[in-house]
């Protein structure tokens, strides 16, 4: 059975419209984070159905998501780090405590 | 140079000089240097100018029996190849006559004031004013071109305001004097925008030019009218309007009776005698180029005249104070001079208005400036200028008395006093052309008559007035004397050959009186002395009960038929608060409220977007997605469209 | 292939790398002495490493395209060190005070950290070379900025920063991932990318995609909403380095995206980014009128000024060298100027604790020098002459003339007035505004002087000694 | 090097010497001298100038040189003046002279004061000498900046409102210029910033028709051209003394000089394209400023609207562009700079003494100050164009000058425009009647002393180049003339 490249392109645009839909509501910061691996995952999708459908003859977009996947690991390690450090300091993990700068 | 150019340079130059030396080191001077100075300057130009006089009517002036002008100049400013301003002099038999009225008036008035000013803070000042105002008259009359008089023009306006403002710890003299330059300057605008105006088709301002007849004929071919009117009807109008301006014809004769508030002497000078008679004298100067270009002014001014010359008279009869009745009577005389230019043709027996006219120029500066003097004598010792504080004072001032009856008798027409020969002239040319204005003109005569011997009787008959502690004395001689001199200028200057030596084309020509004129013109003389002399020489009702009579008339004429409240209310309520007191509000709160407006709808846009900036990241990412969504829809519907 | 002599080509990223693995190595396992001196050892290796990479070196691609410089490419890196330098001469102090001097080491690693992410993203021929970059950039980043970690605001910076760069490069990927599969037929090179181009929706889809990322990084109206916030709440010399440096990165990168990649469809974005431009100059200006916190204040400032850096970008299309002249030219201007006016609000907080504009207020009578040369680096940045602000806000209204962009030139001189505005707002706070007990005489610590010096010298020289700039242009393609 | 050098490098040699001077004598000394030498450079200057002319040099512009700036863009550092840049540079260097003198009395802040004033004078003399475009800017630039610390920090009232919106105002309008400059460079193709090159290839008759009014729009703001002169009675009002007498004085004659230089000089279809829209803004400036100075009441109010009213009357002869009216406009550029200096400083001097500068609050006052009071007359008369002083000749070269103009519309304008000198007299004579004469009003003013010995060296001054010009106009109107020449040659014939 031969799933067409249009499905997962399907996909990958609704989990990353998922993933910004659930970054703009969710008020958790962790659930923010969660909503921003979808969005990445959904780029990396991308990337390996347009290599294999594409151009079956080269490896970049496999690399490229190989890539991606090693520095959103790095980056919600980090995001997590300020996490911790916004729960210690407020006792919270709301994004609605981070608005005591505006205007 | 011509030697005669150099003296008539020269008659410039002295009272410039005093001006400066008297203006910038006159602090350091005393006051008796200061009139020395300032006087003995004065009597060499005199002397200068009947030299001048002399040699032009009886010499060189005269070239195969008429008289031409003599003139050099040097170009002051160019305005381009051949509009130029040019300083220069300009001496012809009207100029020439000018420098020596201008000259003899101005030095008795450099005499006087000697006497008259004594002890006056700002002594040195006052003869600098005197030197400044003396300069530039001297220098309008000897203008070769119009730019030139212009220039002149505003130079008197300036010193007459600083001669009126004298006293200008005064308010009413300050007053008086920023009327004078406003209105005269408001003319003077006519003035200026006649000049441009008739420069524009003539490209020339010089006089010589402009009154040659080639030039004139080559004139006529310019069509150009404006409003209906020829562009030249215009350029000459508003040219006499500046003339009407100085010389306080209707309606713009309001700043004259106020210049009263000057010192005695300045009002002899430059309100009686000079400055006043430069409209006439600027007509005169362009009389060929108004007679030939555009007759229909001419009689316009006649007309104008007439109309200012009885309006004068009949205000001058509800006057009291006495340097006003004197102005009044100033505008009416003017007015005359005015008449006779309006009347007059040109060339020959047919310019007899225009002979008559610099006659009577040159008759009344000195009766008027004796009238003025004596007047100023009279109020110099008694403090007021009110006809009430006087009376009886023939007894203490008899030198004044018997002066200033000679000149009243001159400006009433008498013979044998100059006035007589002027006015007689005068009206003979008005009957000759038009029958309107020489009744006008001879009604006039009577009523000066008239409100003269008013003012005669009321200064120096009457009763004895209480004069407090101090009783009236004769002036000093240094007053007294001036006095003299022009009384005695007015019993002669009436036989000079005027028609001799100054017409309106240099010809000569012969003059011969008409009696069917003269008689009714000194019986209307009569009668005005003899009603006054009956009204007023000894205390009587009749005055109250006519008055009474005729209440608001006189109520009218009293208050100047309410030409200043006009005027006020035309200032003060129109162009004050209802132009510039909104154009001030306007300029702040609209034009500079616009400019406040962009700072503030800046501040208020800038306060109503801030809910963008809120501080929740939550927000940030849904601009920042909903802005790549529609950023996108743009560009791709740019492409696909 | 010779590798070696590509390596070389890479000497400002390996100098980096060496130095951020000597000053790791130096911080684990050096005595209390060496400790001691950190800062200097820190500053003179980066000062000296600097000084060699800024030596001239042969140019060309390495890595098969991966990686290219030119001698363009070598020149802003040299700006970027000689910023960097900049922010660590003001950074002494506030790296030494109390609660962080324990980890101080960590401001130079990480700083250096993301100078070498930002040399990589200028240099990359590819997308992934680009997109490390990126992230190697951003991501120390975000610990300096919330490196006060005692500090709630600066720990909401951090916050902040890390979730927004986060979902930012989320979109940029999005848009690499989208390009890929439109013209990816021969690799995600930009040369070979760039020769497929031609404009298809999908194409522009993902060209915004791509480019809301660098403009989040650049801070673009309507991508710029993080940036007072972070700049507000972050230590004022990490603003600093964030404001210049980071941006500055950002910019350079997309100018030599701009040439290497979209250069052909130039076309069709370059309404948008005009429209952008306005935006940004306007909506930058409008908030920085109405601010009291300096640092915020500042972050709306550069919000406006990488309006007019963009100016200078509109002139790129022509293909005039004026183009990137006058942005190199520009953003060197405004890295001194801006360095210097965060220097000397550092210096004031580290001394006095105060950061409301307020708190300026006869400042001029108790440190005359701090305030008069505020003024200067605030009239550079206002575009007074003679200093050198004038001349590169000159340079990019002519940039973008060249082009015929008239009426954004028109729009952003406009700006221009309204940002004096504000920048006079300061100017009246040190030296008009009275005060009944003004910020106290500060002492300025020798290496912020060596720095406000440099920057003052900057300010002052660049404009009227015409000499930077014609050796930039000289470069400039 | 370029004789022309020496106006920049004199002030920059004072700032110097200002700024590492201790106390406040020696910094006034050090300006008094200063500008001083200033004053005799500028006369040296006129001297040079006159005698290559008259040496037969027919250079358009003399003591040219060009300095390569910034080779990549063909901007120079080109220097060159013609008759009329060497008059406005005489002057700049008087009331630079009589503004350092007026300000004898300053005791705030005297070094930032003078070194303030002096970058003002930098940027006046540096854009009188330079004839590129960017140059011309740039000087335009540095002259205006100065204003905004002089008056924020040295002026009276709501002086941070005024100095503010004066600034912006002024930057508006430099906004506009920019953007004209930037036209003119690429429209002309001349590849150069140098104006007498970009005038030899004309800039694109198309791109004139919006870069003309860009740039006379730009120029215009400075020259108090209406609506945008609202900066000028505010920040008048606000200035100390001798800035009001820089600024008014010499700071808005860039804009007229300006207009003159570049947008009519460079753009001649443009101008005949917008002249009637223009000349109808600056007949509303001439009549408009002069009405609304009869309802002000605080002097530097008055004057400001007076200079509102002349200015315009600047801007008014240069677009006439006949060689009449603008010879009168240069000529009015220097007589309005003298009489609204002298006016500035006179006001400045019975400021510091009444603490007033309301009209009704003072009276009697040439009682208690003679000299004052007679300078203001002598400065209220050249201002309402009394012939022998220097307003006279100035407007009547403009009036003749635009009553020439073949145009219907032209004329009539002009004779909208000539009803100023009425009203000019109404509200000169007006402040006369209220202040120096009448009774004293406040007791308190009695004690007052007359001008001291730096103000008598100001007021005689700048009084005596008034009566010089008024009564030797064809001194400067030839010079003017000469350059007029060269720039527009139609003129000649």
């Amino acid at each position: 059975m031969n799933i067409p490249m249009s499905f997962y392109i399907i996909l990958s645009l609704i989990m990353f419209f998922c993933g910004v839909y659930g970054f703009i509501t969710r008020k958790n910061l962790i659930a923010m984070l969660m909503s921003l691996e979808l969005i990445l995952n959904a780029v990396n999708i991308n990337f390996a159905v347009f290599n294999r459908f594409l151009f079956p003859g080269q490896m970049e977009g496999m690399f490229f998501t190989i890539f991606i996947i090693g520095v959103a690991a790095a980056e919600t390690a980090l995001a997590i780090a300020i996490i911790i450090n916004v729960f210690r300091s407020v006792d919270k993990i709301e994004a609605d405590e981070l608005k005591k700068m505006k205007y | 140079m011509d030697t005669n150019l150099l003296i008539a340079l020269i008659i410039l130059l002295i009272p410039a000089f005093n001006f400066l030396l008297l203006g910038l080191c006159g602090v350091k001077m005393s006051h008796k240097t200061a009139g020395v100075i300032g006087t003995t300057g004065l009597g060499i130009v005199t002397i200068l100018s009947y030299v001048s006089a002399f040699n032009y009517f009886l010499g060189y002036g005269k070239v195969d029996g008429v008289y031409k002008a003599l003139s050099g100049s040097f170009q002051w400013l160019s305005f381009s190849d051949t509009l130029h301003i040019d300083l220069g002099l300009y001496l012809d038999p009207i100029s020439v006559m000018m420098l020596v009225v201008i000259s003899t008036v101005s030095f008795m008035v450099h005499l006087y004031s000697n006497g008259y000013m004594h002890g006056e803070r700002g002594f040195q000042r006052y003869y600098a004013f005197l030197s400044l105002f003396t300069f530039s008259m001297l220098g309008l009359v000897v203008a070769t071109n119009i730019f030139q008089m212009y220039i002149f023009w505003e130079l008197v306006g300036v010193s007459s305001y600083l001669l009126i403002g004298f006293y200008y710890t005064k308010a009413s003299a300050v007053l008086a004097a920023k009327k004078a330059f406003i209105v005269t300057r408001f003319a003077d605008l006519g003035m200026l925008l006649g000049i441009l105006v008739l420069s524009f088709y003539t490209d020339t301002f010089d006089f010589d030019t402009l009154n040659s007849t080639g030039f004139q004929e080559s004139l006529k071919s310019v069509g150009a009218t404006f409003m209906g009117a020829s562009v030249f009807t215009w350029a000459t109008a508003l040219i006499f309007i500046g003339g009407a301006g100085k010389s306080a014809m209707l309606p713009l004769h309001i700043w004259l009776p106020d210049a009263m508030e000057g010192p005695t002497p300045v009002s002899a000078l430059i309100h009686a005698a000079t400055m006043v008679v430069a409209g006439v004298f600027l007509v005169a100067r362009l009389f060929p180029f108004y007679f030939n270009m555009t007759p229909e002014v001419l009689t316009g001014i006649a007309y104008i005249g007439a109309l200012t010359s009885l309006y004068a008279a009949v205000v001058a009869c509800a006057q009291t104070d006495i340097k006003r009745v004197l102005a009044f009577s100033t505008i009416s005389q003017i007015a005359y001079m005015m008449v006779a230019l309006g009347v007059s043709k040109l060339g020959g027996h047919d310019g007899l208005g225009y002979m008559a006219s610099m006659f009577h120029l040159f008759t009344h500066a000195f009766f008027k400036a004796c009238l003025f003097l004596c007047a100023g004598a009279v109020i110099h010792t008694i403090g007021s200028n009110e006809m009430d504080k006087m009376g009886s004072l023939r007894k203490y001032m008899p030198i004044t008395h018997i002066t200033f009856l000679i000149a009243c008798l001159a400006i009433a027409g008498i013979p044998p006093f100059s006035g007589f020969f002027s006015k007689d002239e005068i009206l003979v040319a008005a009957f000759e052309e038009d029958k309107v204005l020489f009744f006008c003109q001879w009604f006039v005569a009577g009523l000066t008559a008239f409100y003269m011997f008013r003012l005669y009787y009321g200064i120096f008959w009457g009763e004895n007035k209480n004069y407090g502690e101090h009783t009236p004395h004769e002036a000093p001689l240094n007053m007294t004397l001036p006095l003299i001199i022009l009384a005695a200028l007015t019993c002669f200057t009436g036989f000079l050959p005027f028609s001799e030596l100054v017409t309106s084309d240099g010809k000569a020509f012969e003059i011969h009186t008409e009696w069917i004129v003269a008689i009714p013109s000194v019986l209307v003389g009569v009668i005005g002395i003899a009603v006054a002399t009956l009204m007023y020489k000894n205390k009587s009702t009749v005055p109250d009960k006519i008055t009474s009579s005729i209440k608001g008339f006189y109520v009218a004429a009293k208050n100047r038929f309410y030409f200043d409240e006009v005027y006020m209310f035309v200032t003060k309520k129109i162009i004050f608060k209802a132009i510039c007191g909104p154009i001030a509000w306007f300029d702040r709160h609209i034009i500079d409220g616009f400019m406040d407006f962009q700072a503030w709808w800046s501040n208020a846009l800038s306060f109503r977007i801030r809910g963008f900036q809120s501080g929740s990241m939550q927000t940030y990412i849904g601009v920042f997605i909903t802005s790549i969504l529609v950023i996108s829809a743009i560009i791709i519907a740019y492409v696909l469209i | 292939m010779n590798y070696l002599e590509q390596v070389t080509y890479m000497k400002p990223e390996m100098l980096l790398l060496a130095q951020v693995v000597l000053l790791i190595l130096l911080d684990l396992f050096s005595g209390k002495t060496i400790k001691k001196q950190f800062d200097n050892i820190a500053c003179g290796l980066f000062i000296v490493c600097s000084v060699i990479s800024a030596l001239p070196a042969n140019t060309g691609e390495a890595f098969g395209g991966m990686f290219t410089t030119t001698s363009m490419t070598q020149i802003v890196k040299v700006i970027l060190n000689l910023g960097t330098i900049l922010v660590f001469l003001q950074a002494r102090v506030w790296a030494n005070n109390e609660q962080t001097k324990h980890k101080r080491s960590e401001i130079y690693i990480l700083t250096l950290s993301t100078l070498m992410g930002m040399n990589l993203m200028i240099s990359a021929g590819h997308f992934l070379l680009f997109y490390l970059g990126l992230e190697l950039a951003s991501l120390p980043l975000t610990t300096l900025i919330a490196y006060n970690k005692y500090e709630e605001t600066s720990i909401e910076a951090g916050a902040k920063f890390v979730l927004i760069a986060a979902f930012s490069s989320g979109m940029m990927l999005f848009g690499i991932s989208l390009f890929y599969g439109a013209v990816g037929a021969e690799g995600l090179y930009f040369d070979s990318m760039s020769k497929l181009l031609s404009a298809t929706p999908l194409q522009l889809l993902a060209l915004v995609f791509f480019l809301s990322g660098l403009a989040f990084k650049i801070s673009l109206v309507p991508f710029h909403l993080w940036t007072a916030d972070v700049y507000q709440g972050a230590p004022t010399n990490v603003s600093a380095y964030l404001s210049v440096i980071s941006k500055g990165a950002a910019v350079f990168a997309l100018m030599f995206l701009t040439l290497k990649l979209f250069g052909n469809i130039f076309e069709y974005w370059q309404y948008i980014v005009a429209a952008l431009i306005v935006l940004t100059i306007t909506v930058g200006n409008l908030f920085a009128m109405r601010q009291t916190n300096v640092k915020r204040f500042l972050g709306f400032s550069s919000i406006s000024q990488a309006g007019y850096i963009m100016l200078g970008m509109m002139g790129i299309g022509t293909g005039d060298p004026m183009g990137m002249t006058s942005v190199v030219f520009y953003l060197l201007v405004y890295l001194v100027s801006n360095i210097g006016i965060f220097a000397v609000v550092s210096v004031i907080e580290n001394n006095s604790n105060k950061l409301t504009i307020s708190d300026y207020n006869g400042l001029y009578k108790t440190n005359p020098y701090l305030s008069i040369a505020m003024m200067l680096f605030l009239f550079s940045l206002g575009g007074i002459p003679p200093f050198a602000g004038f001349f590169s806000k000159f340079f990019v209204f002519m940039s973008a003339a060249n082009d015929g962009w008239y009426v954004l030139d028109f729009i952003a001189l406009i700006n221009t007035v309204i940002s004096l505005y504000y920048y006079l707002l300061i100017v009246k706070a040190m030296f008009i505004n009275e005060n009944e007990n003004p910020i106290a005489a500060i002492k300025t610590d020798g290496a912020s002087k060596i720095g406000l010096a440099v920057c003052l010298a900057g300010t002052l020289a660049l404009g009227v000694f015409s000499g930077v700039y014609t050796g930039l242009s000289q470069f400039a393609y | 090097m370029n004789f022309l050098y020496l106006f920049v490098i004199v002030p920059l040699l004072m700032m110097a010497c200002v700024a590492v001077s201790k106390d406040a004598t020696t910094i006034k000394r050090i300006m008094a001298v200063g500008s001083g030498i200033q004053l005799v450079l500028s006369f040296v200057l006129l001297a040079w100038f006159v005698d290559l002319r008259s040496s037969g040099v027919e250079d358009a512009m003399l003591f040219r040189s060009d300095l390569v700036w910034y080779p990549d863009l063909d901007i120079q550092m080109s220097l060159g003046v013609d008759g009329i840049s060497v008059l406005m540079i005489v002057l700049s260097a008087i009331i630079v002279f009589t503004g350092s003198m007026t300000s004898w009395a300053m005791q705030d802040k005297v070094k930032e004061y003078f070194l303030w004033f002096l970058m003002l004078s930098i940027g006046v003399f540096g854009f009188f000498i330079t004839v590129d475009l960017f140059a011309m800017f740039m000087f335009y630039e540095i002259a205006l900046i100065p204003m905004y610390l002089l008056i924020g920090v040295w002026g009276t009232g709501k002086k941070e409102y005024s100095a503010m919106k004066l600034t912006l105002m002024l930057m508006g309008g430099s906004a506009f210029l920019l953007l004209g400059i930037l036209g003119i460079y690429f429209f002309s193709g001349a590849e150069t910033m140098n104006l007498l090159e970009i005038a030899k290839h004309g800039v694109e008759k198309s791109a004139q028709n919006w870069l003309f009014p860009v740039t006379f729009l730009g120029f215009g703001v400075l020259g108090a051209l209406f609506p945008f002169h609202t900066w000028s009675p505010d920040g008048h009002a606000s200035a100390p003394t001798a800035v009001s007498m820089l600024h008014a004085g010499v700071l808005m004659k860039l804009g007229g000089y300006g207009c003159l230089r570049v947008a009519i000089f460079l753009m001649p279809e443009g101008a005949e394209a917008y002249t009637t829209l223009f000349l109808v803004l600056t007949g509303i400036s001439v009549l408009y400023g002069a009405l609304g100075a009869i309802a002000q009441t605080d002097l530097k109010y008055i004057n400001a609207y007076s200079s509102v009213s002349h200015c315009g009357m600047v801007l008014f002869g240069i677009l006439m562009i006949n060689k009449t009216a603008m010879t009168g406009a240069a000529m009015q550029m220097l007589s309005h700079g003298l009489m609204t200096a002298l006016f500035f400083c006179l006001i400045g001097g019975i400021y510091g003494r009444t603490h007033t500068r309301e009209i009704s609050q003072m009276g009697g006052l040439a009682r208690i100050m003679p000299f004052m009071a007679v300078c203001w007359v002598i400065a209220a008369m050249a201002n309402l164009g009394l012939p022998g002083l220097s307003g006279f000749v100035s407007e009547m070269n403009i009036f003749v000058g635009s009553f020439q103009h073949p145009d219907t519309f032209h004329r009539v304008i002009t004779i909208i425009a000539c009803c100023s000198i009425v009203v000019t007299a109404v509200y000169q004579l007006r402040v006369v009647g209220k202040i120096h004469f009448g009774e004293v009003v406040n007791e308190h003013h009695k004690e007052l002393t007359d001008a001291t010995w730096y103000e008598r060296v100001s007021a005689v001054t700048l009084i005596l180049f008034i009566a010089a010009i008024g009564c030797l106009p064809f001194i400067p109107m030839d010079i003017i003339d000469d350059s007029l020449f060269n720039m527009f040659p139609a003129f000649a014939n």
